[in-house]
């Protein structure tokens, strides 16, 4: 899986854009899965309603399934325009 | 529809745009929308980010959803990225159509959801360091406006 | 808020008119108009004739009634006048404000209310010689809907 | 007054502009007094609807007032923009 970071979300985790293989079929799961590799992605993932994400380039919820080869990017509201 | 999209560090000619998409005589009316850095207090630079190929992708599909609802002829984007000042251009959407309200309304509807999907973000230095530009409700009332 | 009007045979630069009206950071939004000749048949040339003064006067009074009506930074209204070719640019309408939705609904006015009320009217060069455009009905819908 | 004319009703009347002073108090009496002058005239005011007029620069009707110093404009309806 690909993951991809932007904005603050970027910062607060400290990179923008990593490999990992989780045992997580969903972007919910991804999400406390990776809430518990370390405080800083707690920290970014601590206030969901601050966060949006997509999977495959497409705005997608909590609830959208995820296989392994999938990209899936987290970041703040957009503010572009 | 000929569309154009680009996403650029670089300024762009709005008369160059809108006389490309203009055509020679195809289309009678050209609606063009500039958004431009509004100097406020002691901001000094506004950096933009995004997020590469699903920025081109989601404007893609905002512009073909904006084909299926007016007849249009043509759609110019630009979104500028990296470091802007104050008085700097941001962003152009520019619609060509024959009849002018189809290109007014096409041209809103783009702004209202490039601002609510499309991948960028904007971080503005000011003296007292960076701050990340908070998301505005009011982009998504405006972009629910048009939700059929 | 600053109003420039201009009534003239020559083109126009859009790039250098939306620099001037959006300032140096004054305005965050700036929505424009152009209208084109469209290439129709056998049109070969479009002839604008006006009625001096008047036409200045009046574009002058539509530009402040969209200033009562919308938070505006400043209007930019240039028609061309003379023998213009299938392509050519004949008018822009551009409009600056704080706010897109302003500058949209503005510029769109100004440009239904130009349609019915500016004293400028068209003739058309085809093979068969020249005709007087005829005002469409559909324009004075349009500038209805702005009715208070 | 000074008259002026616009478009085809210039061409039909066949000057754009001319000085007169009509025994006239408003736009309609104008326009009889202008239909009696010759068969140009009437030719170009013989449909009303399609006739739009201006006193001083604004857009007047048909019934609005007039004066010995005033400029009466005749045109069709406009086809700017």
């Amino acid at each position: 899986m690909n993951l991809l970071y932007f904005a603050w979300v970027r910062q607060k985790i400290g990179k923008g854009e990593e490999q990992m293989t989780p045992p997580v079929s969903d972007v919910a799961s991804l999400i406390a899965h990776l809430k518990n590799i370390g405080p800083n992605y707690a920290d970014a993932f601590a206030d969901l309603s601050r966060i949006r994400m997509a999977v495959n380039q497409h705005h997608a919820g909590l609830d959208a399934k995820l296989g392994p080869n999938d990209e899936v990017a987290f970041f703040p509201p957009v503010t572009g325009g | 529809m000929q569309t154009r999209i680009r996403i650029q560090r670089e300024d762009f000619d709005l008369n160059a745009e809108v006389t490309a998409l203009a055509g020679n005589g195809e289309a009678g009316a050209v609606a063009s929308f500039t958004g431009h850095v509004r100097k406020e207090g002691d901001l000094t630079t506004l950096t933009l980010e995004h997020y590469p190929h699903m920025t081109e992708a989601e404007i893609t599909r905002l512009v073909a959803e904006a084909g299926t609802r007016w007849p249009l002829i043509g759609v110019t984007v630009i979104h500028r990225v990296g470091s802007l000042k104050p008085g700097d251009r941001i962003v152009l959407v520019a619609v060509a159509s024959q009849h002018r309200h189809s290109a007014f309304q096409a041209c809103e509807f783009l702004m209202d959801y490039l601002k609510t999907h499309a991948p960028f973000w904007k971080e503005e230095a000011r003296s007292d360091g960076q701050h990340w530009v908070e998301h505005r409700n009011s982009d998504d009332d405006a972009a629910k406006r048009w939700q059929k």
